[in-house]
Formats: C-alpha cells, structure tokens, sequence
C-alpha cells in the first residue's frame, strides 16, 4: 500500500492522504489531475474494479466532495480518490469512459446533488426521480421535512414516543420517574 | 315448427344443467386441490359468485370490434360444441342436435371458439396475449394428433363416426366400453385432453407469473364472465364427448356426472403433481409418447 | 422458271462487274448487291413456291452441256429450293442490316459478300462431291474475309483458328473426296449413292473421311472450339452469317449426303449430333458474353439437327417436316438474335437489361428466344412435338431423354438471358441506339416465324385455327399498347366474357369437370382483372401476358388433342412466365418457375409421345394405354406437379408468388395452380387411377401430397412476409388436394373438388386482400404492420372469412372439405397419410392466425395511422368472391351432389348418399346447411346478449392496455409479430429447414460445376482446337471400325 | 522395285509429307510455321490425289501422239484427279495466302507470332 | 377541496416539460409519400373521463354487492414492505381463499387493489395508472403506517404521507407492518363495507375527479398520459 502511494505521490500531486485501514487509503487530488490519476491506477497499478462513486456536500466550505473508490483484485486494497469541486458551479470530467457503469452513478450524481458531468451518456435523463423541478434533493440545502410537509399532506395528530419511556409508561404506570 | 321450439327449450335446459355443472365441477376440483395442499379452499359456491360479480361490473372498455365479438366465438364454440354433442345416450331431447353433423364436426367446431378468442385478443393489442396465443395454438397443434389418431381407430372400431352409434356399441355392460375394448387409443385420448384442458404440466398458454393470464389479458367485466361461462361449458363438454368415445357415455343424468367429474378430475390430478413445461417441450411431448400410442393404436385395428 | 444456273451467274457476274469499277460509289455498287441478292432470293424463292403448290419437280442443269458425271450439275428440289431462299433471304437481309458497315468496308467486302453467298448456294445445289469441296472452300474463304470486317486483335486471332481449323478439316474433306473417286470411280454424288462403295475398305475409310468432314463443318461438341471464337468476336451480322447461312448450308449437305453412307452409320451421326446437342448447351451454361452464348447454342442445335438426320430412319415421313421445322426455328432465331446482339452492343448477358428500354426489342427477344427453344406457337414447337412422338413411336426412350435434356439445358440459358432482359438493373447503362436498317431484319424475321408457326401448325392437321383466335385477341390487344390500362382492362375482361359465354353452357351440359375448371380459370380471370383497375398508366406487357396465360387455361381445357393441349399447356407457362417475372426482385423467381415449368411439360411431353405411339394422339384416348402404363402415369404425374408445387418441385413458388403484382398473385396461385390439378385429374380420370400399376403411384403421391401440406403449411407458419405466407399456405392447399385425388375414391375425389373450388376462392379472396393491403401500406412485411382492422375494416372481414374457410373451421366450406376428408381417409385405409394430413391442417390455425393478427390486430403503426380502405377495384371482387363462398358453404349440396353424380360414373360404388343439404357416407352425416343455420342462431343469440350487457363499454384506443403499471412506448415494440412462433421453430422447425432448395442449389451447383471444368478443353489455343479436330476425327474412326 | 511403283512413292511420299506438315501444323507455336506445316500438308495431300489418279504405264491424258479417241480410256491416266489438284492446289494457296495475312494482321496488332499469345477467348 | 375550482385540467396550456420524448407530437411520412402529424397522446390514448355510474335498484345492488363483497380479486401488485405479507395470505396457514379472496395478475380482471406500504411517487404513478385500469367497483384497500401517515418517511422528499389524497381507500391496515392476520380482518372489513353499500371508491374517484387528479399531478409532474388511464 505504503509503495502504491510513494509512487502516486512521485507522479501526482496529492494534496491529503489518510490511511484507513491497512488495505484501504484515501488520497484527495486535484479535480483537473482526477480522471488521469484514475485512468493510471486502473492501468497501471491494476484497480481494476470500480466500487463506487459517491459525494459529500460540504455546505459550510462551499464544496462537494467526489470520492471514487477503485479496488485492487490482484493486490486486495482499496483505494479512494477524492476530488473537491466547487459548489457554485459543479462540474466534473466524466470518467464513463473507463468504466461503463460510471455513466450510472454520474447520472444519479446528477440528479441528486446537480453535479454535471459532460458528456456522459444519458446524464441529462431522469435517473430515479420522474419529473423533479426542484433543487436536488440530496443537496443539504433543501429541507426535505418542508418539502414533505408543502408537498404530501401530512395527516395531523401525528407524535412520536421513546418506545422505552412508551412501554414503561404503559407497563408501569405508576411508576414516577 | 312446435317440435323445433321444444328442442330449443330442452336444449337450453340442458345448457342451464351443464354450466351449472361446470361451475360446481370445477369449484370441487379447486377444493381438492386446496385439500391436496394443506387447504380448506374456496367455499363451493365461489364460480357463480364470481361469475356473478363479473356480469354485475359496472364498467367496462372495448378495443374494437374484434375484442366485442371474441367472448362471442368463444362461447359460440363451447356452446356449439354442446348442440351437437349428444349428452345423454338413448334420450332423444338431450341429444341436442347431433343429427346436424358427427364427430368430425365437434372436432373441428373446437377451432371456432380458439379462433375468435384469438382474434379478440388480438384486437387488444397487447403482446402478451398474443404470446399466450401462439403458445396455446402451437400446443394445440400437436395436442390433436393423437386424439386424431384415437379417433380413427374408433372409426375402424365401431366402423362410424357418429357419436351416438359409437356410444351404442359401448352399451351393454363395462366390459363393451372402449376402455377395454380398445385400451391404447383411450390412452392415447386421455394424454391428449390433458393438453386440451390445460391443465399443468400444459398451462403455458395462461402461466400467470410469466405472461400474466395469456389470452384473456385485457378481458374483463362481462367479457370474463362470457369467458368463464365457457370454460364451465366446455370443460364438461369436452369431458362428455371423452366419455361418449371411450367410457361409454351415459344413459342418465347421474352416470353423465360421475363420469365428467371422473374424467375432468383425471386432468387435475395429472395437473396437481406435475410442474409447467415449456411450449417446445411440451410439442415434442406429443410427438412422443402419445403419438406413438395413437399410432399403435391405429396399426392395432388395421 | 428460272433456272438456278442464274443464282450463280448473277452472283458472279456482279461480282466480277463490280470488280471492275474499283472507284464506284459504294452506295451504287451496294445497291447493285441488294439487287442481285434480291434477285438470287427471287429465284429460289419462286422455285420454292413452285414446288409447294406442285408446279414443278425436281429439276438438274447441267453445266457444260454434258451429263454427270462429266459435268456438274445443280439440282433445284423442294428441299433445295427452301434452303437456298433461306440463305438468300438471309442474304439479303444480312445486307441490309450490315448495311453502313458494308459501305464502310468498300467495294472489296461487297463483293467477298456476294461471292460467299453465292459459295453457300452452290453448296446447296450441287451434286459433284468436288465441286462441293471447291465452294466449301470459297465460303470459307469468303467468310473469313468478311470476319475481318472487324479490326479487333481477339477477331483476327479467333479468324485465324478459323483458317487452321478449316484448312484441316479440308484437308481430311479433300482426301476423302478424292478417295471416293477411287473407289466410286465418279464424283457425281448420284452416282456414288448408286455405286457400292462402301464394299471395300477403303471405300468405307474415304466415306468416313468425307462424312466426318461434314460433320466437323458443323461444329460437333468438342471439336469446335474455334467456331466459337468466331462467333463471339465477329461482327454480329457475320456470326449471324455463320450460323444462319453457312450452317443451315452444311447442314443441308449433311442431309444430301447422308445416302452415300453405310446405313450403320446413322447411329453415329445421331450420337455425334446427340452429344453436341446436349455438351454444346451444357456449356452454354455457363456463358455470360452474348454472342459467345449464341455460339454454344448454334453448336448445340446444329447437333439437334445432325441428330435428326442421324435418326431419319425413325422419323419416316414426318422426317422433313422435323427437319424443316426446327432448322426454319434455328435459322430464323439465331439470326435475329445474332443481330439484336449487334443492336445492343453489350458482351455481357446482364447488360442486355437496357434492351427494356426499347419494348420493340424486348418482343423481337422474347419471339426469338420462344422461337429458338421450340414455345408454341413458333415452329420449331411443332418440329420438336413431332419428333417426340415419332421416336416414342420408334421407342426411342434413350432418345427422348437425350434430346429433352438437351432443350432444358438450352432454356436455362436462355431463360437466364431472358430473365435479365426483362428484370436486369439498367441503370447506368449506355443509351440504346437504333440504326433503321438494322432493326428492319429483326422484324422481318420475327414475323416470319409467326407465320411460319401458324403455317407449320396447319400441316400437322390440327384444328388450328380455333387455338389461334385468342392469340389473335391477344395480338390484337398488343398492339393497343398505348392506350392506357383500364381501356384494355375492359377489352380484356370482355374477351374474358366472351369466351365464358360461348363455352360454359356447352361445357356445363357435357363434361362438368371442365365445366368446373373452366369456370374457376374464367370467373377468376375475370375477377382478379377487375382488380387490375387499380392500376393507372398504361401497364405495358400486363394484358398480353395474362391473356395468355388465359388463353392457354383456356386451351387445356378445351383441347382434345394431345398436341392442343400441349401446345396451350406451353402457352399458359409462357404467359405466366411473363406475369410472374413482371414483379419486383422476380427475376429469380421467374427463372426457377420457368426451369420447373419446362422440365415438367418435358416429363408431360415424353409421356404424350409413349401415348401417342400406343393409342393415338387424342386425349380421350389416354385409357387405351397398355405398355408403360406405369410410366406414363408417373411422368404425367411428375410433369403435372410441377404446376401444382408439390413438395420437391415446389421451391419456384413462394418467390414468385411473393413478389408478384398484387393482382398477379391471386392469378399465379388461385388459379394458375388449378392447370396442375387438371391435368393430374385427366390422368386419372383417363388412365383410370386404381388399375394395378398406378395405385402403387398413387400410394406414393399420397404419402407426398401428406407432406406437402405438412411441410407447406409449417413453413408458411414461420414466414415474415405476407404474400409469401400465403404461398406456402398454396403449397400447403395443394398438397392437400393431392392427397384427396391420389386417394381415388368417390369421397376423395368429391372432397378434392370441394377444395379445389374452395381453395380458388378462399387463396384469390386472401391475396387479393393482401395484395390490396401491401399496395397500401408499401410493405409485405407483416411485422411492419398491424393494427389495420381499424382503417380496413372490410379488407379485414373478407380475410377473415377467407381464413375460417381455409382452416376448414365449420360453418365455413373449408369443414366440407374436411368432412370429406376424414370419412374418406378412414373408408380408403391411409390412417397415418391422413393423420399428417389433419397434423397440417391444424398447423394451418397458425399461419391463419398469424396474418389475421399481425396484419390486422395488434398495433395500427404511425405511419399507417392514414392509410385509407383498400381500392374498390379489389374490393368488388373480393367481396363477390365472399358472397359465393358463403353461398357455397350453405347450399354445398348444390354443387356437389352433381360431381357425386357425375363421379359415379368413375366410381359406381356411391358411398354418399345425398339428402337435400344432408350427406351421409357409411361413417358419419353432416348437414351444411343446419349447422350454419344453428350456428348463426346461437351466434347472435350470444351477441345480443353481451351487447345487453355491454353496451355501455368504452371506446379506448390501442395503447390503453394493461402494461404492468407503465404505457406502452411505441406500436412497434408493442406489437408481437416478428418471430410469433419461436418456440415452435425451435421444436419443429426442422422440418422446413430448406433442404430441398438446398438439394437443387446442388443440382444447380454441379451442373455448372461440370460445364465449367469442361469448358476448359476450350483453351483458346488455335493448335488445341486443331488438335481436337484431329483426335475427334480419330476417335470416332476407332469407334466406327 | 517394280512393286512399289511410281504412284506408291507418290502416295507415301505424299502422305509423309501431309503428316509431317499436320505434325508442324500442330506443335509449333510459331504462327509462320504453322502456316508453313499447313502448306505442307496440303501439298502433301496434293501428292496423294495425283497418286489415286496414277494408272501404270499410261500417258498424259491429252490426244495426239498414241493416244486415240478410242483406245483414250485404255492408255491415259485419269484427267479428272490432274484436273482436281490443280483446283486444290489454286483453293490451297487461297488460303495459305489468306493465312498469311492474318499472320501480318495479328503481328501488326500483337507484335508477336506465338500462338499461344492469342488466346484472349476461350471457354 | 379547495383546490378544485381553480385547477381544470382542459384549460391547462399542454406545454408539458416532461413530456417525454415518444409523447411529442412528430412527423410522420406514410406509404403514400404524404406526411401528417401524429400526436400520440390523442392518437393512442383515450382521453375520457371517468363517469360516476349510479348503483342500480336497491334490492339488486344489495344482492351484487354480496357477490362482489364474497369475490374480490386482489391485484398482484406490491408496492412496499408489505408485499412480502401478501403471498403468506395464500399459504395453507392463512388460506385467504376461504373468504373469496383470489389474486389476478391483471388489474382489467381485479376489484381490490391492496396499496401494501410506503409509495414512493414513483410507484404512486404506476398505483394510479393500475386503479384506473381497473373496472368498477373497485376498492383500495393500504397496509402500514405509512400509507396512513407516512409512517417513518413522513419526511421524505419523495414518499407519499397520505394514500387518501391520491386516491379513494377503502380500508386502512395499520401496522407496521400488519400481519396476515391484520390483514384479514381488513378484508373482512372492506366486505362490511362493500355489503354496506359504502364501498363506492370508484364513483367518488369518478365524481372527485379533479380533485384527485391535482394532487397527484401536484408531485407526479411527468404523468406523460391524459388524465384517466383507460
């Protein structure tokens, strides 16, 4: 693992490193460096196996956080690439290229969170959600309870009970706190 | 002029008898299944409320002309098939009017109702139904041969193909039947009503999880309940005229019964400890065995 | 008269004046040419008439004074008289068509023109051996100087093995010649026939130098590859020279000759011409430069005619009339075909294509071709008929093999031109230019052999002339060609009219068989060109055709003699031929047709021969015959089914049925199919089905006809193509009234009819309904359809009806059928025939079911969503055909208790018993009439009921349907027609994998195969061919001694 | 000596002389010898015909010394083979003649003389 | 019910933007050479509206509403967690076919359409689309919290908190998840019901049409068909 990343580091600017486990480590580059950083380890070094691509929204520094996760069946580690992108304007390179099933977490991306990915295939096409006009969803700036509650006719006199304080409160009735 | 009308009032007495029976038939088999699996089953009385349900449904659609007058072929075969079938030997009202043609005729009069139902539900358009058809048709094809070959060694064995004669030769006592008399070809008859019934193993046509319901996917309402009229019609007319060739038809009500009930019930049983085949598998069936046994049959009356 | 001394004077004469005058114009010393060849035509041909109306006999001049053998002499005979008109005529018109080129070439071609013709008639007219070697000689020269009328370096090389070739064979004639003057002691051929030469031995080897001289004159198969040179690289007007003038001339010496040589020696020639005829035309097979295919085609006739001199002794008096007739055909023919070679200018057969362009040529064409290959109503049809029968008389079965072999090998060429002259791509092809003067001799010729085939008919005695008025309403309609469609649509349908008017009511009060085949050829006739209204613009060639087509249906039903009806049996191919090939991408199709067609009127022809020789050449009498009966009944059968595409001779049928226009298709398939039928029913009827030898033949068609339906019907299942379904369902249908006709009994026979009658409504009501339908919507595809009920309604109830009737599903008259069908089945004894029988008859449901569905139900598509009803002219008379069949299917009685009546005559036995709508056999009962009766009551009692109920139902359209929760997305991926029956296929569909075609594609494989490894001996080398001539020469000496 | 004869050594010689010039005509490739094997052969051919018209001890056939009308058909050979030969002998230099033009023709066009180089058509 | 007036759905302008490509109006050339439009929603749809069909007399409704009560016909659609419950129904254990119960693969051929858990507005879609395939009278009978209230997706962004919004229930399950058990006591509920004569969901559905339709056009934006799925 340790020599994976000394060669990674000698060929690539990677800003953070965080080793998870011993067979697992988290490198964080460049969203220009990203797709080539990718393309080497899947040639390269053998992460021949696409995990997942997934993001985080980091709100507070106006970022989200794409991380792909690249396996290594040969060697038994893996691997994740993070890539920070600019909230504002979130645009990445596609990486379908490399794998097929890219182009479906890339859709998905885009739907929930808006991140665009050009030249994906289908990436423009509703992926789960039919006809949303709204903010994405997974955006953590849309309030999903306030949506729902606009959107779904909540039906009142709904509560909800600690189901330990519940069933004591029923079972023990007596019983003072 | 009066004689016909008493014919037509018999003949729809007889058709009242026969669908009720039908329906109470196949209710009781449904019972045995559901027994055979640890159930108590539907109540008895279900397929008329079912039916009844169907014909009281309030709305319905229609995809054309085709689909209006499929149900109609449909229930024109099975009824057909009833007027010219005599159901009760010796009794000249019950004999409908088999005079009009003979076995032949019934034969082929099958065709008339699968044709239309056909259609119908090709008119809806949907493709299930049209797969559910040519799996039926294609079953179909080779399901006949050895009924065919069943009925030409009946033909050389009572040398007619008048059903009433056919069933005269078999009076007399158990032993005249052509259970005995001519053994392969009832066995060779028997296998081939299973594919005509469709019972299981030979549901494909209607396989529920696979293509929901085959044919009759778009039919509902009344149109079902023409359906379903049918299939109690036919199911006891097909297992009449089984009894008329090889089981020495019945010379009253309660030996018609019996007997239908015996034979129908053959098919479900068949049906109960068999899985589904595919259609192919099921076409090659036919040309195997039954076949084989139709052609022995045949060759043993040459 | 004037005498025949002149032909060669003028001839000479002109020829050394214009020699003289080197610097006249060379339009005056051509017209000096035309006129002395005219001249030279004029004296043989009145000659000529002189012998035919008996004004003169033969006649001998003497030159010098003396008589033979001390001078030559010239005999003028009838036979001399024809030929020398023949090469003078051709002369002539050769003349005029080489005209430019002529003038082109000078003075000095002119005259080599005039000096080689005058060679051949010499030929022609002398009886001195020398002499006749001297002018062989001088023609030869003569022509290979005119071969130079072309510069090309292929053209000198192949004149030059020309020159080689002919100097050997010369040189052999020369020895022989003067061998025979030392044994014979005369050169005067008299003389020589009187004199005992052929006691000696050396009179023997000098009569075979000569005679195999002659013989390789004639371009004999192998030996003659350097005339095909010749004939593919000279000038046109030249290789037309060469194998209508100089062969028809040797031919004739052949034929003078032939006297001097030992009787035994017949056999030879006749194997000698046998083996060209057959070697030269397989070959042929293979070539794709026109001329060159002429070239084997030339060789190859002149072994047919070689061979008819060979087998004189078997021919008796009709020996001439052979001879004349198919010489007159090749001769007539090749010219013009030779010279439309010229007109086209194309090398390559495919390009012919561009000849379409001009109709005019295609009609030269086609007469040249029919007229080459022996089609009625040419004359080499009437020379090949009678040579059949007279070698069936001789018993020549070997003989009659050989030489049918030899004419269906000649067709496949010849259709396979014909096929791309008439469908060909001619795209991008060069314009077509026509000089005057070259399209003048074309017409004269073809228009000769018109009249000549007339003529040649009349001497054989026939009743001709009735065969020959619809031809003339056939020419008469040609040549209203440029009126528009539907002017000739009615002229045609009252011609039709007509013809019904004048024969049904007789036929109906005397033989009601052809009553029924008749009404079936001209009612259908009527209705499918009813539907031909449709069509605007002029619709050239489609009237001619089809009428006849007619004519000859026409014809086989009214013909009582053999030859009648051979004659409009050939005809109605030909017709069909025409319509058939007239469809888009039929070219193919067409040609297999044709080659089934042939080969089968080749089996019918053979069979007619043995017939003739036993009984008789009346049709009626076919039940005298008493030796080969079996063999007659088998080729018979054989040449029938070919008509009828039984299973093994039916993969013509499905293409062609197909791609047919759409009112062709019901034509070639409701009707043209029931010819077969007729046929095999006259064979049965006159040759008695059951006696001993033919039951075992009969068992055979049975068990054929059983799987025909089979196969037919299971193929047609799987089909993607609508018009195609519907032709193997044709296959399917015919199989089935095989079967009931083979069964030969009463109650198969009826049932046989029934479909017959049944079959022509129902198929014509189907393919003019689809027909119809693929005209709308520019498809025949079925999957690319569906839906259409919703814009067709009526297109869809008359398919529908047509549907429950084939599928034999009762009230219908299809149930009749298979009414019959079982007790008839059951009462004969063929259980398992029939079981397969009814196997198909149920597989039949699918492919009904299958163009019901995806044509009309399911998904209406986008682009259809538009399409209007289908024309009226189709409607009117499908709907007229519905109405009969319902008509039919209630009152069956009314036709078939009179065919039970008139079969018991055939079948006294009466094992149906008729009571009113009633019919009862031994077996069963069956009341048509009721079950329709009890049928439709019940049927409305159970519509009206549901509409009690239902009427309130909601209209919806096609993609409201239950699709698990979503829509459907297009009508395409929602309508289930590609590949209905997979699973199906997947478990029978081994029975239609296509072995059969396969079968023939081998066929076909290794025949050209063959042809293309033998023609390699053909090594374009001047010595090869040389030495051919000389190990020919050699072989067949060591055959002879 | 005496057996075999003027008209025998006329014929072997003229049959000799014809297969050879067949054997010329058939193997050599050179069109000029080919032509010049036909020519031999056809004078061969020549040979063999003035043979068949030899009779022994006999005179030319023309009237006058020895030869009367009436003992004519004893005494002279057969005219009409001389008569023969010199027509084949005229026909044959027609086509040697013709032949050779072609020869010129084909040499002209091809530059070559080689039969075998003329073999554009076949099959 | 406030809604109602101000959204009718004829005057809505068609402009649709998720209409989906298939649905779009497209030009078609055919066999002819002539070219037409086809605009596939009016041309392959039925655009009707349901209508309120009146129960007949009152003594012959009562006898069909037993039968229909005896014969209801489930439609083997699952839409959430509970699914899983339904096929137990059948087994020997349960043996729903005693009270008439029987499944149909169709909904042309079902009367009860069992809503059985959560809806996301995915399966909402395709729910509406299956009831209003199916022919009067028909019930809607929903299993779970959820379908009550939301259950624990009451927050969801997309999943329904009120089946009743969407269409007209007949019963509610409550549970989470209900057991066989509970569910037949729901069937045996709706038959009270049905026999009651008060089981009229398709006629209210029919004559609330509107109201229905705004909610569930409300969050189904790509409805891509006319309004009433025949």
């Amino acid at each position: 693992m340790d020599k994976i990343i000394k060669d990674l580091t000698s060929r690539f600017k990677v800003t953070d490193y965080i080793q998870q486990r011993p067979n697992m480590a988290y490198v964080t580059v460049q969203k220009e460096l990203a797709i080539s950083l990718i393309t080497h380890m899947r040639d390269i070094e053998g992460f021949t196996h696409f995990v997942l691509l997934t993001a985080v929204d980091w709100i507070e520094d106006n970022l989200f956080q794409l991380t792909y996760i690249l396996n290594s069946p040969d060697k038994k580690v893996d691997l994740g690439i993070r890539v920070m992108i600019d909230r504002e304007n979130p645009t990445m390179d596609s990486a379908h290229h490399l794998w097929q099933q890219v182009a479906t977490y890339q859709r998905e991306l885009k739907e929930m969170f808006g991140i665009d990915f050009p030249g994906s295939p289908r990436v423009d096409e509703s992926f789960i959600l039919e006809g949303w006009d709204d903010i994405p969803p997974y955006r953590r700036d849309f309030d999903t309870l306030k949506y729902a509650e606009e959107t779904y006719f909540p039906r009142d006199g709904r509560g909800s009970n600690d189901p330990a304080e519940y069933m004591k409160k029923k079972l023990y009735p007596d019983e003072e706190k | 002029m009066n004689d016909i009308i008493i014919k037509l009032l018999w003949t729809l007495l007889g058709l009242f008898i026969v669908l009720n029976w039908g329906m109470l038939m196949g209710a009781s088999m449904r019972k045995i299944v559901a027994r055979v699996a640890h159930r108590r089953g539907i109540p008895i009385y279900q397929p008329w409320l079912d039916l009844i349900k169907l014909y009281a449904k309030r709305t319905s659609i229609s995809h054309g002309v085709m689909f209006y007058l499929g149900p109609v072929f449909r229930l024109g075969g099975g009824v057909g098939i009833f007027l010219f079938l005599p159901l009760i030997y010796g009794s000249e009202y019950w004999s409908n009017f088999s005079w009009a043609g003979d076995l032949v005729l019934i034969l082929y009069f099958q065709f008339f109702g699968m044709l239309g139902m056909a259609l119908g539900a090709g008119e809806g358009g949907h493709p299930n139904s049209v797969i559910g058809i040519t799996r039926g048709l294609s079953q179909f094809t080779t399901v006949e041969i050895p009924l065919t070959l069943a009925v030409i060694s009946l033909a050389l064995q009572y040398n007619t193909l008048s059903i009433t004669e056919i069933v005269a030769a078999q009076q007399g006592g158990v032993q005249n039947w052509t259970l005995f008399t001519n053994p392969v070809a009832t066995v060779a008859g028997m296998l081939s009503l299973l594919g005509a019934l469709r019972h299981a193993p030979f549901n494909l046509v209607k396989a529920p999880n696979e293509v929901p319901i085959g044919p009759p996917t778009e039919y509902h309402s009344a149109f079902l309940g023409v359906l379903r009229t049918n299939g109690a019609v036919l199911h006891v007319v097909e297992a009449a005229l089984f009894m008329n060739l090889f089981f020495g038809g019945a010379t009253n009500w309660a030996e018609f019964i019996i007997k239908t009930f015996l034979i129908y019930f053959w098919s479900v049983f068949v049906g109960v400890v068999h899985p589904r085949f595919r259609i192919e598998q099921s076409v090659v069936w036919f040309l195997k065995i039954p076949l084989a046994i139709g052609v022995l049959a045949v060759i043993l009356y040459i | 008269m004037v005498g025949p001394i002149y032909i060669i004077a003028i001839a000479l004469g002109l020829a050394f004046l214009l020699g003289f005058f080197k610097k006249l114009n060379a339009n005056i010393a051509q017209t000096f040419m035309m006129a002395g060849v005219g001249a030279m035509s004029f004296i043989s041909v009145q000659w000529l008439f002189g012998h035919l109306a008996g004004m003169v006999t033969e006649t001998v001049t003497y030159t010098a004074g003396f008589k033979p053998p001390f001078s030559i002499s010239l005999q003028m005979g009838a036979m001399e008289a024809g030929v020398t008109s023949m090469i003078n005529i051709f002369g002539f018109l050769g003349g005029v068509y080489l005209w430019r080129k002529l003038k082109e070439m000078g003075l000095n071609a002119i005259i080599i023109y005039m000096v080689t013709l005058m060679g051949l008639n010499v030929i022609v007219l002398t009886r001195d051996l020398f002499n006749l070697f001297v002018f062989l000689e001088v023609s030869t020269i003569g022509i290979v100087g005119l071969i130079l009328l072309e510069r090309g370096v292929n053209t000198i090389s192949s004149g030059f093995k020309y020159l080689v070739a002919g100097g050997v064979i010369s040189s052999f004639m020369l020895i022989g010649t003067i061998m025979i003057y030392k044994y014979a002691g005369s050169l005067y051929i008299n003389d020589i026939i009187t004199s005992n030469i052929a006691a000696t031995k050396g009179g023997m080897v000098a009569l075979f130098l000569l005679l195999i001289a002659v013989i390789l004159e004639l371009k004999p198969f192998p030996a003659n590859g350097w005339a095909l040179d010749v004939y593919e690289s000279a000038n046109s007007g030249i290789s037309a020279f060469l194998s209508a003038g100089f062969a028809t001339a040797m031919l004739f010496v052949l034929y003078k000759l032939m006297p001097m040589f030992p009787i035994e020696w017949q056999a030879m020639v006749a194997v000698v011409g046998g083996i060209t005829f057959i070697g030269a035309n397989l070959l042929g097979i293979r070539q794709k430069n026109a001329q060159r295919l002429l070239g084997y085609s030339s060789a190859g006739q002149m072994g047919l005619l070689t061979a008819v001199i060979g087998l004189s002794s078997y021919l008796n008096e009709q020996f001439i009339f052979i001879l004349v007739t198919i010489l007159l055909g090749h001769y007539l023919a090749k010219a013009g075909l030779f010279w439309l070679a010229g007109i086209v200018k194309e090398k390559e057969i495919n390009s012919w294509s561009l000849l379409r362009r001009e109709p005019l040529l295609v009609v030269l064409f086609g007469v040249f071709i029919l007229t080459l290959l022996g089609m009625p109503p040419f004359p080499s049809f009437f020379g090949k008929w009678e040579l059949i029968m007279k070698l069936a008389a001789g018993g020549q079965t070997t003989w009659i093999l050989a030489i049918l072999i030899g004419s269906f090998l000649e067709a496949v060429y010849l259709f396979k031109w014909f096929g791309y002259v008439l469908k060909g791509e001619n795209e991008g092809l060069p314009v077509l230019q026509i000089k005057p003067e070259k399209i003048i001799s074309p017409v004269v010729f073809a228009t000769v052999s018109v009249m000549a085939g007339y003529y040649a008919g009349s001497l054989l005695g026939e009743t001709n002339f009735a065969f020959y008025i619809p031809l003339m309403f056939i020419a008469a309609i040609g040549l209203l060609e440029f009126l528009p469609a539907f002017v000739k649509n009615t002229f045609a349908i009252a011609g039709m009219g007509y013809l019904a008017y004048t024969t049904l009511p007789g036929l109906f009060e005397t033989d009601l068989l052809r009553f029924i085949f008749m009404g079936i050829f001209i009612l259908g006739g009527i209705l499918t060109l009813f539907a031909g209204y449709y069509y605007k613009g002029k619709r050239q060639g489609f009237y001619p055709s089809a009428l006849i087509m007619f004519a000859g249906l026409a014809g086989i039903i009214q013909a009582e003699t053999l030859l009648q009806f051979f004659f409009s049996w050939e005809l109605m191919t030909i017709g069909s031929y025409f319509l058939i090939i007239r469809g888009k991408r039929s070219m193919t199709h067409g040609f297999s047709y044709m080659l089934f067609s042939l080969a089968g009127a080749y089996a019918i022809l053979a069979a007619f021969g043995m017939v003739d020789a036993q009984v008789g050449n009346m049709l009626s009498a076919l039940g005298g015959v008493t030796s080969h009966a079996t063999l007659i009944f088998a080729l018979l059968a054989i040449g029938f089914m070919t008509k009828t595409a039984t299973l093994g001779l039916h993969i013509w049928l499905p293409g062609a049925h197909a791609e047919a226009e759409s009112d062709v298709s019901p034509m070639v398939s409701a009707i043209l199919l029931k010819a077969g039928v007729f046929g095999l029913l006259l064979t049965f009827f006159g040759m008695g089905a059951e006696s001993a030898g033919n039951s075992s033949i009969l068992y055979v068609l049975g068990w054929l006809g059983a799987i025909t339906a089979l196969v037919g019907n299971l193929a047609a299942s799987f089909q993607e193509d609508a018009k195609r379904l519907l032709a193997y369902s044709s296959i399917g249908q015919l199989g089935y009234i095989l079967f009931a006709y083979a069964m030969a009994t009463q109650l198969g026979w009826i049932g046989g009819f029934l479909y017959v009658i049944n079959h022509f409504a129902f198929k014509a009501i189907l393919f003019l309904t689809i027909g119809a339908v693929v005209l709308r919507v520019k498809t025949h595809n079925m999957y690319e359809m569906g839906g259409l009920i919703k814009r067709m309604p009526l297109a869809f109830i008359a398919a529908l009806i047509g549907i429950i009737a084939l599928s034999g599903v009762p009230p219908l008259s299809g149930f009749a059928g298979k009414w019959f069908f079982y007790n008839a089945v059951i009462l004969k004894g063929w259980y398992f025939q029939g079981a397969v029988v009814f196997f198909a008859g149920v597989i039949a449901f699918l492919y009904s079911y299958r163009i019901l569905q995806t044509v009309f139900l399911g998904q209406l598509k986008d682009e259809h969503r538009h399409v209007k009803e289908i024309p009226l002219t189709f409607l009117i008379p499908i709907y007229i055909l519905v109405i009969g069949i319902m008509i039919f299917s209630m009152y069956t009685h009314w036709v078939l208790e009179p065919i039970t009546q008139y079969l018991t005559a055939y079948f006294p036995s009466d094992p149906v018993h008729w009571d009113g709508a009633a019919a009862t056999t031994s077996l069963g009962y069956w009341n048509g009439t009721w079950v329709m009766y009890i049928i439709g009551i019940m049927f409305v009692l159970i519509l009206g009921w549901l509409l009690w109920l239902n009427a309130k139902a909601t209209k919806v359209k096609q993609f409201n349907m239950v699709f698990s929760g979503e829509r459907p997305f297009t009508p395409e991926t929602t309508h289930m027609a590609h590949n209905m029956y997979a699973g199906y296929n997947k478990a029978l569909g081994f029975i239609t994998a296509p072995g059969i075609t396969t079968f023939w594609n081998k066929v076909a494989e290794f025949v050209t195969d063959a042809a293309g490894f033998i023609r390699r001996i053909y090594t374009g080398n001047g010595q090869t061919y040389a030495f051919h001539i000389v190990a020919y020469i050699v072989i067949i000496y060591f055959m002879i001694f | 000596m005496e057996n075999i004869g003027l008209e025998n050594i006329a014929l072997f010689s003229g049959l000799i002389l014809s297969l050879v010039g067949l054997w010329g005509l058939l193997t050599q490739k050179n069109i000029i010898k080919m032509i010049v094997g036909f020519a031999l052969l056809d004078t061969g051919i020549h040979l063999i015909m003035i043979a068949v018209g030899y009779v022994k001890n006999s005179t030319a056939p023309i009237i006058g010394e020895g030869v009367t009308k009436a003992n004519a058909a004893d005494v002279i050979a057969d005219p009409i083979p001389q008569a023969l030969v010199l027509t084949a002998i005229v026909i044959g230099l027609g086509i040697t003649a013709l032949m050779l033009a072609y020869a010129v023709k084909m040499h002209q066009k091809k530059k070559s003389l080689d039969i075998n180089h003329y073999k554009d058509l076949k099959w | 019910m406030s809604e109602e007036q101000n959204i009718n759905q004829n005057n809505e302008p068609k402009e649709d933007k998720f209409l989906a490509e298939e649905n779009k109006i497209r030009l078609v050339t055919g066999p002819d050479g002539k070219q037409f439009q086809v605009n596939p929603l009016d041309d392959y749809f039925c655009d009707k509206r349901p209508q309120v069909v009146a129960p007949k007399n009152k003594i012959i409704e009562k006898f069909l509403n037993w039968a229909r009560a005896e014969s209801l016909w489930v439609l083997g659609f699952g839409t959430g967690c509970g699914s899983i419950e339904i096929p137990p129904l059948l087994s020997p254990r349960f043996d729903a076919f005693r009270y008439g119960v029987q499944m149909r693969p169709t909904p042309r051929q079902s009367s009860v359409l069992i809503i059985s858990g959560y809806l996301a507005v995915k399966t909402l879609k395709r729910a509406i689309r299956t009831y209003e395939q199916m022919q009067s009278p028909k019930y809607v009978m929903a299993l779970g919290s959820c379908t009550i209230n939301g259950g624990m997706y009451y927050d969801s962004y997309n999943t329904i908190n009120r089946v009743d919004q969407y269409l007209p229930v007949d019963v509610y399950v409550a549970g989470c998840m209900p057991r066989p058990e509970a569910l037949l006591a729901g069937f045996v509920k709706l038959k009270e019901r049905i026999k009651a004569g008060n089981a009229e969901g398709a006629n209210e559905y029919a004559e609330k049409f509107d109201w229905y339709k705004a909610n569930q056009k409300k969050i189904i934006k790509n409805w891509n068909m006319p309004d009433y799925n025949w």
